[in-house]
């Protein structure tokens, strides 16, 4: 009973969990955003892919990984703007967008990775965001080992949850965004810019994804591999989901996948097949939320074109 | 006339630091010394293969190469459509008269690994991080094992697959994981995801092992060695037996005996390892070449 | 039958081509940038995917799985459930399918195929109600079960078919199966095979469901308003769950397809994502079935088309996977392509 | 005499329809101007392009005498131009307050400042009798409340001149009575108001001007106290419209419907039905009267199935229901046409035909072999259904989403009432509809009943209960108070009783509202 407890609340478990949750995070919040306003963001994936590579590519050439993540910043919120005016000036179905620049993202890192480093694959090593020892914390029993040491991104996601939560719920800004994605005809009779919103927050939203991204690339490893994010954006629809639209929300669930994969892959060796260890952590999932959470209604509007007379 | 050559890549594309980019090096290789006609296409799909042979036996070249297992069904078929046209196939057979079979005993090569992972351990346990799981690349996890066993009987193998061959950073978690569990040597088969592992070495301060490729410079100092599987040399000779007009069909393998599989140089890390370790992994590539050990590949 | 053309609500053929037409424009600027040849790459392109008989079987055979992912996710669609997981419950039908096409000798053809067919719709079935029965049930939204069960289904089938099912070959996949289950190829050596007069009536079947049976008034009634639904006597619960085995049950077909027909085996992890593809597809096709034909069709002659493109001439594989991921974009943002045609019009 | 708003010449063209057809609109500063017509008229449209939603096709504005355009609802509002909507624009996940403040927020910073934002609506609620608590969620208030809070919407944002379409449409008549007064109050402060509305009670009884729309045109406007019921209903649907409801004495016959001890939840668990008893007669209306809110709601939708109950029974026709699905109710006899039509009764994506047809769609001849749909026998039902209900554009293959609100309603009704339910509840059947459909409907309803059909008619119009119900019972706080013969209840004594009144402590005395002072 100890020894089972020990080993799941083993704090080198729950520092991979960190770890693994972080470009959930990022992702997560990013989709929560974009959907709060209205748009649906399958895209997360090609989003945070863009930005794995942005983040490898200006590291390259600047040396300092932090201006890398300005760059993913800036490669993500680009992909992002495509999807925005696609779906919100053309009002393309949002899903069919997200597809698009899956595949677009797929197709344009490996042909740039081609282009500029005449490699397909994996490119070479940049220097990576460095970890944090945070002097108080590390010291601390339990908690240290798990969060005392992690990689500045790290605190960087925990910090941006905590910003995502007070811009949507406390800020002006916030109010507008969730009544666009609720009911934009409403804040359009108020005289709220509905596409300016939107418009917004989608972008938002791929700067959040091209940052989980960069901390695969830049921060958790020091290279961009061809494919990398791995699904990842997906789980992070789920986290959204899961998380039921809330920044916090979002974080929790994030961290449920990773600790989930993080336990798995420390049960690979009881003599049960591989592949059925892996499947853990989205059993788990599915488990937990017909358990325990049950309904998440998302934000109204969320999928509509929204179109003015 | 000129011999032309055209190779089908496997669906990793090229840049998989595996078995499509030394096959692809072979034809430079070959192209350079003998002036031959190619082509080649990196198919995103096992649906698209069958067409692609078809479209290159077609349209006449003198040899095609298939890479990778995923082609056999489809290689069966074109090599029937098309007895005149030869035929490779890399990591499978199909028994056809215009085909030519190249099969790598890579767990013999494994088996090398494995000793050398043993006997540098200090912790008594060492790591193998898999891609997905399949019958190649069990053949490097029971080579492995059974390298470590020869070595060092006392040493525990900590066994993880990634189910992706394209995820790091998920290697990089594995490797983690197996080295907070003791393992202080890790050794990959997993394509893109073992970048991960040998960062994750790289940084917690233990050895990781390259594969299919040289990846010692991946991290130098870290990856104590990578297990060769020598498409390259493969290919080449391939094309230069066609060259000379000695195609021979049927298999070809290529294991310790022939130098088809075996270690890298270990440029960075032969300062590392202690003679007896070399010594030992001496001992076993004469035994395996001379027929004096078995390893078993399942 | 009259056919309910309203309902696709294509007002015209031009705006798709025009659409296409703006794609490649701007693919080309990607291809002048690796030094090649637009004109070249666009002209393989065309002849090898609508160029000649032989190039539009290889797009009718690309098209067929992509019929059927489609119908599946377009069918969820109109019971307003969004169904992630066709690449999961295609790997389950396809699971099935090559079961039943190893295990059962000595079944003759015509009881052969559709015994496997059937299974890989029963399995791919349950497969999807799964999803469909937590959130009819439980409330709990069908994307994030159905990206779950996709992975569950990778790794289900990873196992199986290098355990059990593991065949006597090199690569991860089982044996062929059975003569007499494989799908006849209709003009060889082109491998498109009688499936595609199953995917040809799959969509007019998925037709007749939705829009003249009871079955599909009250999946469309329950997608448009679950409420307005049940107060027409409409069981919502089931009619989601129903939708779902449904959906599923046709992404199963896919699987079959590959299994029996393309492959004639189960390959670990064949699917070139055709079940993220049947999304495209559904969309683009306004979730009607007919408009996935067109839409699979389209996306069909890219595969085709762009495989050869990749063969033929030096522009790198990338960027056929960007030029289809343009088209997708130009294609689903018609309304830019009809802006530009209106204010043309006014102009004249 | 100073015009705040001169609307000239506004055309409106949808594809197919001229919503506007040249219409001009003077509204002087001070006024309450009421603008009538029937659905679909291009009341809501004509509003529309005044608040900068739609842009006319032709024409012009005039604000305080000067030219203006308005091409964002932002341009309204800097107008002071103020709109409560038909549907309203609230954002039911949001409080009060921010919905209140949205678009022009209280700011600390870049922080909305709530505190401040709740203190500025309570004492926007108090000065002009809008009682509503600014932290409650939209969702969970009543539908009266929420017109109360887009009405502190425009006040808040210092609207000069109000636009209100049908506001009162679904109010209980004690909140008419409260928001005439508000609309009184606000005129005496200045404030100018458009009020669009189908009673011309109510027309008659606040406003100074009304303008007349008919189909797209401008039929008229004339001074409020040159003209009468009569004359305004003329205008409105071309023709001489019966305004009472002709019916004979009711002959009730057995007890088809009986609800014993029935006790309802809500979906939070809380109460709303305690223990009622209740009994429907074949031949008879019964009406149920309250203030929205106290259950009715809840009772209508357990009866339908589609809604648990927690305790009692349900019988119709001597079989006990309460275990049955809204399907089995309705093939044992039950109709309903439901408060909501958007929400509940229609599915708005389908064509008129279908939606006629949803809840008996499964039977023949439209459906053969139980599961094809017969189109022929579907379309040939429809056109016979149109035709007989005057549903407007008479086109069984039109969405019915683009109906207007009044046919739309005629749809649902003729839906259910075309069956001949032994067993028919009517909840607010007339909500939103204009003058000649309710006159359509009423007559309907009184016709099911003389078929021997027994009725159970909720609605929150008292008129309407009034002029149709044989016995009246008053629900309040999920009990029924008192049940008694129509020809016994009063509006005041009903409004007396719907406000918690005991049936004992009632007396003539109390004062009249008023709407009462134009009964004629
Ligand atoms: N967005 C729109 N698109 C197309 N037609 C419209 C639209 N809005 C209104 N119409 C049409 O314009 C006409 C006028 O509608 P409007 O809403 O102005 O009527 P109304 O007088 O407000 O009716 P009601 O009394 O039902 O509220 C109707 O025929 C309606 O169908
Ligand atoms: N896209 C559309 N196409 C055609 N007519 C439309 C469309 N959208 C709205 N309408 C019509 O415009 C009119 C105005 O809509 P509005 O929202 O005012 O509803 P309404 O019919 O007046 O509603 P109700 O009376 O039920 O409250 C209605 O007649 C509606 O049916
Ligand atoms: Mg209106
Ligand atoms: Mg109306």
């Amino acid at each position: 009973m100890w020894d089972v407890l020990a080993f799941l609340f083993n704090t080198t478990v729950l520092a991979a969990a960190v770890r693994m949750a972080t470009p959930l995070i990022f992702a997560s919040l990013g989709g929560t955003f974009s959907e709060r306003a209205g748009v649906v963001n399958i895209a997360l994936e090609g989003m945070m892919l863009t930005g794995a590579f942005a983040a490898m590519l200006v590291t390259y050439y600047v040396g300092n990984p932090w201006v890398g993540l300005l760059g993913a910043m800036v490669a993500g919120g680009f992909m992002a703007s495509i999807h925005a005016v696609v779906c919100i000036r053309y009002r393309a179905n949002q899903v069919v967008s997200g597809t698009a620049i899956n595949i677009f993202a797929g197709g344009l890192t490996v042909f740039l990775l081609r282009l500029i480093f005449n490699v397909a694959g994996t490119s070479p090593a940049v220097n990576r965001i460095p970890t944090l020892t945070i002097p108080g914390l590390v010291s601390i029993p339990w908690l240290g080992p798990v969060l005392g040491r992690q990689n500045a991104m790290v605190y960087l996601a925990i910090a941006l949850v905590f910003v995502a939560h007070f811009v949507i719920f406390k800020t002006v800004w916030g109010l507008r965004l969730r009544a666009v994605g609720e009911h934009p005809k409403a804040a359009d009779t108020v005289g709220v810019n509905v596409f300016k919103m939107r418009y917004a927050a989608v972008i938002i939203s791929g700067i959040l994804a091209g940052l989980g991204g960069a901390y695969l690339s830049t921060a958790h490893l020091s290279r961009f591999g061809d494919g990398m994010t791995a699904g990842r954006g997906f789980i992070a629809l789920a986290a959204m989901i899961f998380g039921k639209w809330n920044p916090i929300g979002a974080m929790g669930a994030s961290l449920f996948f990773g600790y989930a994969d993080a336990l798995q892959m420390r049960l690979q060796e009881v003599g049960i097949p591989s592949q059925f260890v892996s499947m853990l952590p989205y059993i788990l999932t599915m488990v937990a939320l017909a358990g325990f959470i049950g309904r998440a209604t998302p934000p109204k509007a969320s999928g509509k074109p929204y179109t003015k007379e | 006339d000129d011999v032309s050559v055209s190779i089908v890549f496997s669906t990793g594309g090229l840049g998989d630091q595996s078995f499509n980019d030394a096959a692809y090096r072979g034809l430079e290789e070959a192209v350079a010394d003998f002036g031959i006609d190619f082509s080649f296409v990196e198919p995103t799909d096992v649906a698209e293969m069958e067409e692609h042979l078809r479209a290159y036996a077609q349209a006449g070249y003198d040899l095609v190469i298939a890479v990778g297992f995923q082609q056999e069904s489809a290689l069966e078929v074109v090599s029937e459509d098309y007895v005149n046209t030869r035929f490779a196939i890399i990591d499978a057979v199909v028994d056809n008269p215009n085909v030519a079979n190249l099969l790598f005993a890579e767990h013999e090569g494994s088996f090398l690994v494995g000793i050398l992972a043993a006997m540098m351990s200090e912790t008594g346990t060492v790591g193998f991080v898999g891609g997905i799981e399949s019958p190649v690349i069990t053949r490097f996890q029971v080579g492995f094992e059974q390298g470590v066993a020869w070595a060092e009987p006392d040493v525990n193998v900590i066994v993880n697959y990634a189910g992706s061959f394209g995820d790091p950073g998920r290697g990089k978690e594995l490797a983690i994981s197996q080295n907070e569990r003791g393992a202080d040597v890790i050794y990959h088969a997993s394509g893109g995801t073992g970048n991960g592992v040998i960062e994750a070495a790289a940084e917690g301060g233990f050895y990781a092992i390259g594969v299919d490729s040289d990846q010692d410079h991946l991290a130098e100092g870290t990856v104590l060695t990578s297990m060769l599987k020598k498409v390259d040399v493969a290919v080449y000779n391939l094309i230069s037996d066609l060259v000379d007009g000695h195609f021979e069909p049927g298999i070809h393998t290529f294991g310790i005996a022939n130098d088809g599989v075996g270690l890298s140089e270990m440029r960075f890390t032969r300062d590392i390892i202690p003679e007896e370790v070399l010594a030992a992994v001496e001992e076993a590539r004469t035994k395996i070449a001379a027929g004096e050990l078995e390893v078993a590949d399942r | 039958m009259k056919w309910n053309l309203k309902n696709i609500e294509y007002t015209g053929i031009l705006a798709p081509l025009l659409s296409v037409v703006l794609a490649l424009l701007v693919g080309s600027v990607f291809i002048l940038m690796t030094g090649s040849s637009p004109l070249e790459a666009y002209t393989v392109l065309f002849q090898q995917s609508l160029g000649s008989w032989d190039a539009f079987a290889l797009t009718l055979q690309r098209a067929t799985p992509l019929v059927f992912t489609g119908l599946a996710v377009a069918f969820a669609f109109r019971c307003g459930l969004f169904n992630i997981g066709a690449e999961g419950q295609l790997y389950m039908g396809g699971l099935a399918a090559v079961w039943v096409g190893l295990t059962f000798a000595g079944l003759p053809r015509f009881i052969h195929i559709p015994f496997a067919i059937a299974a890989a719709m029963l399995l791919a079935g349950i497969w999807g109600s799964i999803p469909g029965i937590l959130k009819a049930k439980l409330g709990v939204h069908e994307v994030i079960n159905t990206i779950m069960l996709n992975f569950i289904a990778y790794y289900l089938t990873d196992f199986l078919v290098i355990g059990p099912l593991h065949g006597g070959r090199a690569g991860p996949e089982t044996d062929r199966v059975l003569e007499t289950a494989r799908l006849a190829r209709l003009m060889p050596p082109s491998r498109v095979t009688t499936a595609i007069f199953i995917a040809i009536a799959a969509a007019i079947v998925v037709y007749f469901i939705l829009f003249r049976t009871k079955l599909g008034y009250e999946i469309r009634a329950v997608g448009i308003n679950p409420d307005g639904a049940q107060y027409g006597g409409i069981n919502v619960s089931r009619n989601i769950i129903l939708a779902m085995v449904i959906s599923g049950s046709l992404a199963g077909l896919a699987g079959a397809e590959q299994v029996l027909g393309l492959h004639t085996r189960f390959i670990q992890r064949f699917s070139p994502d055709l079940g993220f593809m049947g999304i495209a597809v559904a969309l683009l096709g306004r979730n009607h079935p007919f408009g996935v034909l067109l839409a699979a069709l389209l996306f069909g002659a890219l595969n085709a088309g762009g495989a050869a493109m990749d063969r033929m001439t030096d522009v790198p594989r990338e960027l056929i996977v960007i030029i289809q991921a343009l088209i997708i974009f130009f294609v689903a943002a018609d309304q830019l392509i009809r802006g530009i045609l209106k204010r043309r019009r006014r102009a004249a | 005499m100073k015009h705040i708003l001169q609307m000239k010449n506004i055309t409106k063209r949808f594809p197919g329809v001229v919503a506007n057809d040249q219409i001009s609109l003077d509204v002087i500063e001070g006024e309450i101007h009421a603008l009538v017509g029937e659905n679909g008229s291009g009341k809501s449209t004509l509003m529309n392009v005044l608040y900068g939603l739609f842009h006319a096709d032709e024409g012009e504005i005039y604000v305080r005498g000067e030219k203006t355009t308005i091409d964002e609802p932002r341009d309204a509002i800097n107008l002071r131009i103020g709109m409560v909507f038909q549907h309203f624009m609230l954002v039911e996940t949001l409080t009060v307050a921010e919905n209140v403040i949205l678009g022009s927020e209280i700011r600390r910073g870049v922080r909305v400042d709530y505190q401040q934002a709740v203190a500025e609506v309570q004492r926007l609620a108090e000065e002009y009798g809008l009682n509503v608590d600014p932290q409650a969620k939209i969702q969970d208030i009543s539908v009266g409340q929420q017109q109360r809070v887009e009405i502190l919407k425009a006040l808040y944002r210092g609207a000069e001149l109000l636009i209100l379409d049908e506001p009162t449409a679904v109010l209980t008549p004690q909140e008419v009575e409260d928001l005439i007064e508000v609309m009184n109050n606000l005129k005496a402060q200045g404030t100018s108001i458009i009020f669009i509305t189908h009673k011309i009670k109510e027309v008659l009884a606040v406003s100074d001007h009304v303008t007349v729309l008919r189909r797209g045109k401008k039929i008229g406007t004339k001074a409020t106290k040159d003209t009468d019921e009569r004359d305004l209903a003329e205008m409105m649907v071309g023709r001489d419209v019966l305004l009472e409801v002709e019916k004979t004495p009711a002959q009730p016959k057995a007890v088809v419907f009986a609800a014993k001890n029935l006790a309802i939840k809500d979906e939070r668990g809380s109460e709303r039905v305690r223990g009622i008893d209740l009994e429907v007669r074949a031949g008879e209306v019964l009406g149920i009267a309250g203030v929205e809110g106290n259950g009715q709601s809840q009772l209508v939708e357990a009866i339908a199935g589609l809604m648990p109950i927690h305790g009692g029974t349900l019988q119709l026709n001597g079989r006990d229901i309460s275990r049955q699905t809204p399907l089995e109710r309705k093939q044992s006899g039950l109709g309903y046409v439901p408060e909501d039509r958007h929400r509940r009764g229609l599915i708005l994506d389908y064509s008129v035909a279908d939606n006629l047809i949803l809840g008996f769609h499964g039977q023949e001849p439209f459906v053969r072999y139980g599961f094809i749909r017969s189109d022929r026998a579907i379309q040939d039902y429809a056109v016979k259904l149109v035709e007989s209900y005057d549903v407007r554009p008479p086109e069984p293959q039109y969405k019915a989403a683009s109906l207007s609100g009044g046919n739309q309603q005629k749809v649902v009704v003729a839906r259910e009432f075309t069956r001949t339910p032994s067993f028919l509840i009517c909840a607010q059947p007339t909500r939103g509809v204009d003058i000649g459909a309710i006159e359509f409907i009423h007559k309907q309803i009184i016709a099911q009943r003389d078929q021997g059909a027994a009725v159970l008619l909720v609605s929150a119009e008292l008129d309407e209960i009034l002029s149709l119900s044989d016995r009246i019972a008053v629900m309040y706080n999920g009990e029924i108070v008192t049940t008694m013969p129509a020809e016994e209840a009063t509006e005041k004594k009903l409004g007396f009783l719907m406000l918690g009144g005991q049936p004992e402590d009632y007396s003539d005395a109390n004062e009249g509202g008023v709407l009462d002072e134009v009964e004629s």
